[in-house]
C-alpha cells in the first residue's frame, strides 16, 4: 500500500505529518508554494520560552522529510474529487492523485500597515517581530541602530475589533518576551519595554520566562496598549499608551516599536479551500469538525486540517497536530 | 468555617518547648503598661507549676522598639540580642524565653539571619567582645512566654477556681484572641498554629472554658504599629486600625479580648476611650467598653488572684462587669489602691465610656 | 476634647454597600460596558485627557465601583472627540456611554 | 325647479372640503405664528424679494406640479406621480373653466349665493349637472384615464415595489392605507359614474372624495397643501428651531412618506435599521411620538443622503439636528481647562495646517501633507503638532451648542494668534464645523483637497501621473456638505485613473464610521462599510481613495484593496 496523499504546505506541519506518514507507510506529497520547506518557523532565530535555536528544529525537521516527495514553488491550481479520492492540478501543469488531502496551509502575519496608528511603513523606527527575529538572525537591520529605549507592543491586529480580528493569537505573548530579553542581550544598556494588555503565559516555562524577563533582564512591562505613535523632531518615535495600573495617560519617547504581529489565515489557499469545501469560522480560520476529538478532520470526506490553519497555534501545539493528523489519515485509508 | 480544616493547620504548626528551666526576659514596656502581668506570670509558673525561671538583673531591651523604628541598624539590635544571650550563657541556661512579643520576633529574626548568614554571626561576636568582652551561646530554644502558658494551660485548668463562663447563664464567655503580629506573622513556623490560624490562644481559652470568637478583621494588626503611633499626626491611623477591628468583632458581642503582646492590650484598650470620645460609640453593653486583657492577667483570673492584685485598675475600660460575669468577688474600694494601700489617682472621668 | 488626631476614613471600596443604580441601567442600553479589558487605549488617545485626568477606562470602573459622582465629575471634561470610540479594540461604543451616563 | 342643480349627493363632497379647507387655513396660521419673530420676519420679506419670489416660483410649478425630483429620480415613479397629482389637477383647473362654458342640463338661471355654493361642487360632479362640450369631454375623459393609469402603476407598486426600482417603501399604518384605498377609488367611481350615471356610484364618488379630505390632514396626504408653504420658507433661508413647531412643522407636514430615503439611507443595508430612517423619523415626529424621534434623530449618522435624494428636500438632517438640542444630555461640560492651552506652532507662517483628532490617529495623512507642503515651498506651521483641542464639531452633533463654543473659542484664539492667511484642514469633520460656526475673518478655510488642487493648478506642485486605477470616496461632510466633488478628482486625474463608484458624489454612501450616529453598534456600522466598500468596488479599482481620516480608518478594515488618502497618493507622486 502506497497510497499518495497530498499535504499543502511545507512548514512545521506539512513537514512533520509527512515524516509520520513516511512511517507509516504511506506516500506523502509536499506542495510548498515558497522555494523552501520550513514555513515561518525558519526565519525564527530562537525559540521560547528556552531561547533553543529554530534552526536545530528546522534542520532536523527538514533531514526527516529529505525522502519525501516535495514540490517546490509550486502551487495546487485545481482540485476535485474523483472515484478514487482528489486529483489535483499543480502550477506546474503537473498533476497529483491522492487518496487524502491534508491541509497545512498555516497563517500569515497579520499587515502592521492595517493599525496604521502605529505607523509601520511611515516611520523608520517601527518594526514587526518577525521583522526583528531577522535581525537576531542576521545581526543587522539599518533600523536597528544601537536603540536607547525600545518598546514592544502586544495584540497587533489581535483582539481587536476595529482589524476585525477578535481572536487571541496565543504565541505574541511569550514571542515579546522572549524577544525583549534577546534584545537585551544585545544591547545591555537599552531601557526594554513591553506594553501589553494582558501577559498570557499557558505553557510549560512561559510564566519562568515571565519571571526571568522581569527579574534577570529588567525589561518593564506596562499594563497598557499603545495606541498612538508620532515621530519627533529627531525621527525618534513618541508614543502614548495608558498606564492602566497607575492610571495615567502615558507618554515616552523610543528609539525602536516592535510590533508584535498576530497570525491570520493564510489567503492564499481561499480559492482550493473553496474547491474543497472547507469553511471557514467567524474569526477566519478554517473549520474542523470538531473541537476536541475531530480537530484534524475536516466536514470534508478525506480532507484533513493540521496546524494554524484552523486557529493560532505554538510550534509544540503545531508539531502534535500534525502527528496526530497522519494517524487520522492512516486510520481513514486502512478503513477506505 | 471547617473546624477541621482548623485543626488540621494547627497540628501542622506545632514546636517543643522544654519541660523546665528558663531564662526569662522582661518586656521593657509591658512592666509600665501592665505591671502585674508578668509577676502572676513568674508566680504562677514557679509557685502554682514549681517550674524554675531565673531571671538576671543585669538583662535590658532588646533593641526592638529602636530596630522598628529604624533608629538603630540590625547589627547594633543583634548585638544587644547577643548579649542578653551571653548573660543566659553564664547563668548556665539554655531555654530562652521572652514576655516580649517584638522581642521574640527580633530574636527569631536574629537566630534566623545568623543560620543563613554564618559571616554575620561571627561579625557579631566580635561586636560583643569588642564591646562586652562576652562570648554567647545561642539558646537550645526560644519561647515566647505565652508558650509555656499555653504549654501548662491543662494544669492550670486543673487549678482553675473561676472559668471563662458566665455564671448567671451558665454559657461560656465569648473571647476574641489578638496575637501580636510579630508573634508568627514573620515567622509562621516559630508560632503554635502558623500565622493565619495561631493557636496559643485559643487553646488556652478553650481549656479555660470559653469560646473563641472568629470574626472578619481577626488577623488584621491592633494599630499599635510603631511608626504609626510614634508620630502624633499619623496617630490617627493606629486608632482607625483599632476602629476597624472593633467594627468587625462588634456584632459578635465578646465578653473579654486576651492579648499576648505588650502593645495589643494596651491599644485594644486605650483606644476604645478615644473612639468612644470621638464617635460616641463604645463597643461592650450599657456603656462598657470591652476588656482587653493580657493572658497572664486571664490565666490570673481563673485560678483566683485578686483583680486589684493582678493590676486590672490599670485598663481604661472598667473590668467590672467581666469580674461579674465570671462571679469573681472583688472590692471597689482597692481599685485605685496601690500595694502600699495608697492612693494611685483615678483616672479623668471620661464623657463616654463608662470607668466603673 | 481634641486629641490631635482622629479616625481616618477606610479608603476601601465597600462593596456591600455600593449603588450601581446608574452603571446597571447602562448595562441595559449598552451591554458592551461589560467588554471592557481595560487596555487604556481611550486614556491614551483622549484629547481632554491631554489636559486633564479624563479617562474613559477609570471612569468605567468608577461607576463599578458606586463612585458616581466622580465620574460624573470626569464627564465634564470630555469633548466627545470620538477618537477613543475609533481606538477601542473591543468596539465599545464609548461617546454612547458617556452620553447616556448622564440622563 | 333646483332639483337638478343641487343633489343630495354632493353634500358628503362639500363637507369634507369645508373640513380640509378649515383645517389648513388654522395650520397655517399656527405654523407662521410659531416661527421665531426674526424668522417671521425674514419669511414676509423674502415674498417680495425679487430673487427669493422667483425662485418660489420655479419651484411651486416645478415640484409641487411637475414634480422634477421624482421625474429625476425615476421615471415611471415620476409619471406615476404626476399621472395622479397633475392629472387631478388639471381635471379640477378644466372642470372649473367648464363651469363658464357650459349649460346646465336643467335651463335655470342661478344667481348670487346659490351660484358660487354651486361653484363649490358643479366642476366635480359636472357630468350629473351639465352638458359638456366635445373638446371638454374628451380632455376630462383623457386626464381620467391618465390617472387612472397612474393609480394602475401605484397599485403594481404596492405588490411588488420593485418595478420603480424601489426596494423598500414605508410601512403604512391603518389610516395610511385607508386613506389610499380612497383615493385609489375616487376616480373609478367616477369614471363609472360619469360613464352610467347610476347613482350608487356618484354617492359612492362623493363618500370616497369625503372619506379623503377628511382623513388628509391626519396622513402624509398632507403634504399636498403644505408642501407649497414649505417652498416658501426654504426659500425664506430659515433653519429649523425646534423638532415640532414651525419650519420643522412644515417639513413634517411636507413629508409625503414616499420612502425614496429609505433606500438612500446607508443604515437599511441591516433590514432592522431601514425602520430608523428619515421617513419614519418624520412620521414619529407627526404623531407625536418624542420617544422614538429622539431615538432616530441620534441614530442617524448625519451623512445627509436621504436630504439629497428627497423629491421634496426636507432637510431631515437639520430637524434631528433640532431634536438633539432640544433634548441636548445634561453632561455639564466643564472645560476651564482650556484657558490655558497652548499652541505648539510658532508664529509667522501664512499656512497653518490643523490635523484634527482623527488625523492623529492617522499619521500618513500628516505626513503626507507635510511632504506637499514642503514640496510646494510654502511657508507653514503645524497647528497641532503635539495634540490639540477637538474642533467642536462632535459637541455639536450633540446637540450641545454652547459647550462646543469653548473649544471654537479656543481654537479660534490659537488660529487667529498665529497670524496665518490660509487654514488647511485634512478633516471634513472640522471642515464643516470650520466652515459653518467658526468667525475667522481674512483666512481662507480649506480641506487638503482643495488646497493641494490649488497647487497643482497654480504649478506649485508638481506630480506625476502613474497608471493605478482609482476610485474616489466622497466623504459626507465634504461631498455633500458643501458639494466638494471636483477638486478631489481633478488632483486624482492629475496622478492616476479615475473610476466610477456605483453610486458618486451627492449619492455617495458613508463609510460607516460616521461621528453623527450615537447608537449604532460597531456591528451594524460594520456593515454600513462592507456594504459601501461594494459600492467603491463596482469598477474594480486598485486602490481607494478618500479624503477623511475616519473614513480612511473605517474602510482600511473591510476593504479588499488598499485604502489611502488623496494626500498620500499626491506625495508618492512627487
Amino acid at each position: 500500500m502506497k497510497e499518495n496523499i497530498l499535504i499543502i504546505g511545507g512548514g512545521a506541519a506539512g513537514m512533520e505529518a509527512a515524516t509520520q506518514l513516511k512511517k507509516l507507510g504511506l506516500n506523502p506529497i509536499i506542495v510548498e508554494k515558497s522555494e523552501r520547506l520550513g514555513g515561518h518557523i525558519a526565519q525564527w532565530d530562537r525559540l521560547f520560552p528556552a531561547f533553543h535555536p529554530a534552526k536545530d528544529v528546522v534542520e532536523q525537521m527538514l533531514n526527516n522529510v529529505k525522502d519525501v516527495d516535495a514540490r517546490l514553488n509550486t502551487e495546487v491550481t485545481d482540485i476535485q474529487r474523483d472515484n478514487n479520492g482528489f486529483h489535483a492540478v499543480l502550477s506546474n501543469k503537473e498533476t497529483i492523485d491522492a487518496k487524502a488531502v491534508i491541509l497545512a496551509t498555516g497563517f500569515d502575519l497579520f499587515k502592521a500597515e492595517r493599525k496604521q496608528e502605529y505607523g509601520y511603513g511611515i516611520y523608520n523606527n517601527v518594526i514587526t517581530s518577525l521583522e526583528l527575529e531577522k535581525f537576531f538572525k542576521e545581526g543587522k537591520d539599518p533600523r536597528i541602530n544601537n536603540p536607547k529605549k525600545i518598546g514592544f507592543v502586544h495584540c497587533v491586529g489581535a483582539r481587536d475589533v476595529k482589524v476585525g480580528n477578535t481572536y487571541c493569537s496565543k504565541v505574541c505573548c511569550t514571542t515579546a518576551l522572549k524577544q525583549a530579553c534577546e534584545m537585551k542581550e544585545v544591547f545591555p544598556d537599552a531601557e526594554v519595554y513591553t506594553f501589553y494588555m494582558d501577559l498570557r503565559m499557558f505553557g510549560p516555562g512561559y510564566e519562568d520566562l515571565y519571571l526571568k524577563t522581569q527579574k534577570d533582564f529588567d525589561v518593564k512591562c506596562i499594563r497598557g496598549r499603545v495606541c498612538e505613535v508620532s515621530e519627533d523632531m529627531d525621527g525618534r518615535l513618541v508614543i502614548k499608551a495608558e498606564d492602566t495600573l497607575f492610571g495615567k495617560p502615558l507618554r515616552m519617547t523610543l528609539d525602536l516599536l516592535v510590533l508584535m504581529c498576530s497570525m491570520e489565515k493564510a489567503k492564499s489557499i481561499d480559492k482550493i479551500q473553496q474547491k474543497l469545501g472547507i469553511a471557514n469560522n467567524s474569526d477566519g480560520f478554517m473549520q474542523n469538525k470538531d473541537m476536541y476529538l475531530g480537530m484534524n478532520d475536516s466536514k470534508q470526506d478525506g480532507v484533513f486540517v493540521a496546524g494554524t490553519c484552523t486557529a493560532p497555534k505554538s510550534l509544540p501545539d503545531t508539531i502534535g497536530e500534525a502527528r496526530s493528523v497522519a494517524v487520522e489519515v492512516f486510520n481513514y485509508i486502512n478503513n477506505k | 468555617m471547617i473546624v477541621e480544616g482548623k485543626k488540621k493547620i494547627w497540628a501542622d504548626y506545632q514546636k517543643d518547648i522544654p519541660d523546665d528551666h528558663y531564662f526569662y526576659v522582661r518586656s521593657c514596656i509591658r512592666q509600665a503598661f501592665w505591671p502585674g502581668s508578668e509577676v502572676t506570670f513568674l508566680d504562677i509558673t514557679r509557685n502554682k507549676l514549681g517550674k524554675d525561671f531565673y531571671e538576671n538583673p543585669y538583662h535590658t531591651t532588646c533593641g526592638g522598639i529602636a530596630y522598628h523604628s529604624d533608629t538603630i541598624p540590625q547589627e547594633t539590635a543583634m548585638t544587644i540580642i547577643a548579649r542578653q544571650f551571653a548573660l543566659m550563657h553564664e547563668s548556665g541556661y539554655e531555654n530562652y524565653v521572652c514576655s516580649c512579643i517584638t522581642s521574640f520576633g527580633c530574636y527569631t529574626e536574629t537566630l534566623e539571619t545568623w543560620h543563613e548568614y554564618p559571616e554575620l554571626e561571627a561579625k557579631i561576636r566580635q561586636y560583643l567582645w569588642d564591646s562586652c568582652k562576652k562570648e554567647f551561646a545561642k539558646p537550645k530554644y526560644l519561647a515566647h512566654a505565652s508558650d509555656i502558658i499555653y504549654k501548662f494551660r491543662f494544669e492550670i485548668a486543673k487549678q482553675m477556681k473561676y472559668p471563662l463562663v458566665n455564671v448567671k447563664t451558665g454559657k461560656p464567655l465569648k473571647v476574641v484572641e489578638h496575637i501580636g503580629c510579630h508573634y508568627s506573622k514573620m515567622f509562621p513556623s516559630k508560632g503554635f498554629g502558623g500565622a493565619e490560624y495561631p493557636y496559643v490562644l485559643v487553646g488556652m481559652i478553650e481549656a479555660w472554658g470559653g469560646e473563641v470568637v472568629d470574626y472578619p478583621e481577626r488577623r488584621h494588626c491592633c494599630g499599635f504599629g510603631f511608626r504609626q503611633y510614634f508620630v502624633q499626626a499619623d496617630r490617627g491611623y493606629s486608632m482607625s486600625n483599632t476602629h476597624k477591628k472593633f467594627e468587625s468583632m462588634e456584632p459578635y458581642e465578646p465578653d473579654l479580648i486576651i492579648t499576648n503582646c505588650p502593645g495589643c492590650p494596651y491599644f485594644l484598650d486605650r483606644w476604645q476611650y478615644v473612639i468612644a470620645e470621638q464617635t460616641g460609640k463604645t463597643y461592650g453593653k450599657n456603656g462598657y467598653g470591652i476588656p482587653a486583657l493580657t493572658y497572664e492577667e486571664v490565666a490570673g483570673l481563673v485560678m483566683g488572684y485578686d483583680p486589684w492584685d493582678l493590676g486590672l485598675q490599670m485598663h481604661q475600660v472598667a473590668i467590672e462587669p467581666l469580674l461579674e460575669k465570671m462571679g469573681i468577688p472583688y472590692d471597689p474600694k482597692r481599685k485605685y489602691q496601690g500595694l502600699n494601700g495608697k492612693d494611685l489617682g483615678q483616672p479623668m472621668c471620661p464623657s463616654c465610656i463608662k470607668s466603673v | 476634647m481634641d486629641f490631635g488626631f482622629c479616625l481616618s476614613p477606610s479608603s476601601h471600596v465597600k462593596m456591600d454597600s455600593i449603588d450601581l443604580t446608574t452603571f446597571n441601567r447602562l448595562k441595559e442600553t449598552n451591554p458592551d460596558v461589560n467588554t471592557c479589558i481595560a487596555c487604556g487605549s481611550c486614556t491614551s488617545t483622549c484629547t481632554a485627557g491631554n489636559f486633564t485626568e479624563m479617562s474613559f477606562r477609570r471612569l468605567l470602573l468608577m461607576l463599578q465601583r458606586g463612585k458616581e459622582d466622580e465620574a460624573k465629575k470626569m464627564i465634564q471634561r470630555c469633548m466627545l472627540c470620538g477618537k477613543c470610540t475609533l481606538v477601542c479594540p473591543r468596539g465599545i461604543n464609548i461617546r454612547k456611554i458617556l452620553l447616556d451616563i448622564t440622563r | 325647479m333646483n332639483q337638478y342643480i343641487f343633489h343630495p349627493f354632493v353634500l358628503p363632497f362639500v363637507l369634507g372640503m369645508a373640513f380640509v379647507l378649515t383645517y389648513c387655513l388654522v395650520g397655517l396660521f399656527r405654523i407662521i405664528g410659531q416661527l421665531p419673530k426674526d424668522d417671521r420676519k425674514k419669511f414676509w420679506r423674502s415674498l417680495v424679494t425679487p430673487k427669493t419670489a422667483w425662485a418660489n416660483i420655479r419651484d411651486l410649478f416645478g415640484d409641487c406640479l411637475f414634480h422634477v425630483k421624482i421625474w429625476k429620480r425615476n421615471p415611471i415613479l415620476g409619471y406615476m406621480h404626476s399621472a395622479i397629482a397633475f392629472g387631478w389637477f388639471m381635471i379640477i383647473v378644466i372642470g372649473h373653466v367648464m363651469l363658464f362654458t357650459l349649460k346646465p342640463l336643467q335651463d335655470v338661471d342661478v344667481h348670487g349665493f346659490a351660484r358660487t355654493f354651486t361653484n363649490f361642487y358643479y366642476p366635480i360632479f359636472y357630468k350629473h349637472f351639465a352638458e359638456e362640450t366635445p373638446v371638454f369631454a374628451f380632455l376630462m375623459d383623457f386626464f381620467l384615464i391618465v390617472i387612472i393609469t397612474g393609480i394602475f402603476i401605484a397599485v403594481v407598486k404596492k405588490i411588488y415595489s420593485g418595478v420603480v426600482g424601489v426596494k423598500r417603501v414605508t410601512k403604512f399604518g391603518f389610516a395610511d392605507n385607508m386613506i389610499r384605498f380612497a383615493l385609489w377609488t375616487i376616480f373609478p367611481f367616477r369614471l363609472i359614474a360619469e360613464k352610467t350615471n347610476i347613482m350608487a356610484f356618484w354617492w359612492l364618488y362623493s363618500i370616497d372624495l369625503m372619506i379623503f379630505m377628511c382623513m388628509l390632514p391626519f396622513t402624509r396626504y398632507m403634504h399636498i397643501p403644505t408642501e407649497a408653504l414649505f417652498i416658501l420658507l426654504k426659500h425664506a433661508g430659515l433653519k429649523p428651531r425646534e423638532p415640532r413647531k414651525g419650519y420643522a412643522l412644515a417639513q413634517i407636514y411636507s413629508c409625503p412618506s414616499c420612502g425614496l430615503c429609505i433606500d438612500a439611507c446607508p443604515m437599511s443595508v441591516n433590514d432592522k435599521n431601514s425602520g430608523n430612517t428619515s421617513a419614519y423619523f418624520m412620521k414619529k415626529l407627526r404623531n407625536a411620538d418624542d420617544a422614538e424621534a429622539k431615538r432616530i434623530a441620534e441614530t442617524c449618522m448625519q451623512c445627509g443622503k436621504c436630504v439629497a435624494v428627497c423629491p421634496v428636500s426636507i432637510e431631515s438632517c437639520d430637524i434631528k439636528m433640532s431634536q438633539r438640542e432640544a433634548t441636548p444630555y445634561i453632561i455639564n461640560s466643564d472645560h476651564s481647562y482650556l484657558e490655558n492651552v497652548e499652541s505648539s506652532s510658532s508664529v509667522n507662517s501664512t499656512v497653518l495646517y490643523f490635523a484634527g483628532c482623527m488625523t492623529q490617529l492617522t499619521p500618513k495623512i500628516m505626513r503626507s501633507m507635510k511632504k506637499i507642503m514642503e514640496a510646494a515651498g510654502e511657508n507653514y506651521e503645524f497647528l497641532d503638532k503635539d495634540g490639540g483641542i477637538c474642533c467642536g464639531r462632535p459637541m455639536m452633533l450633540s446637540g450641545k451648542k454652547s459647550e462646543a463654543q469653548a473649544m471654537i473659542d479656543k481654537n479660534t484664539e490659537l488660529i487667529k494668534k498665529s497670524g496665518a492667511k490660509k487654514l488647511v484642514l485634512s478633516c471634513p469633520i472640522c471642515y464643516k464645523v470650520f466652515k459653518e460656526e467658526y468667525k475667522l475673518e481674512g483666512i481662507e478655510i480649506q480641506h487638503h483637497t482643495q488646497y493641494i488642487n490649488e497647487l497643482i493648478k497654480n504649478g506649485k506642485l508638481k506630480v506625476s501621473k502613474g497608471d493605478v486605477n482609482y476610485v474616489y470616496h466622497d466623504p459626507c461632510e465634504l461631498g455633500r456638505a458643501f458639494g466638494v466633488y471636483d477638486e478631489p478628482r481633478e488632483v486624482l486625474e492629475n496622478v492616476g485613473n479615475l473610476r466610477k463608484a456605483k453610486s458618486e458624489k451627492e449619492l455617495s454612501i458613508c463609510c460607516g464610521g460616521s461621528l453623527g450616529s450615537f447608537n449604532l453598534t460597531q456591528q451594524e456600522r460594520d456593515e454600513i462599510t462592507a456594504n459601501s466598500v461594494d459600492d467603491l468596488m463596482y469598477n474594480h479599482p486598485d486602490e481607494i481613495v478618500t479624503a477623511c481620516p475616519l473614513c480612511l480608518k473605517t474602510f482600511s478594515k473591510k476593504s479588499p484593496v488598499q485604502v489611502k488618502d488623496i494626500s498620500e497618493i499626491v506625495s508618492e507622486k512627487i
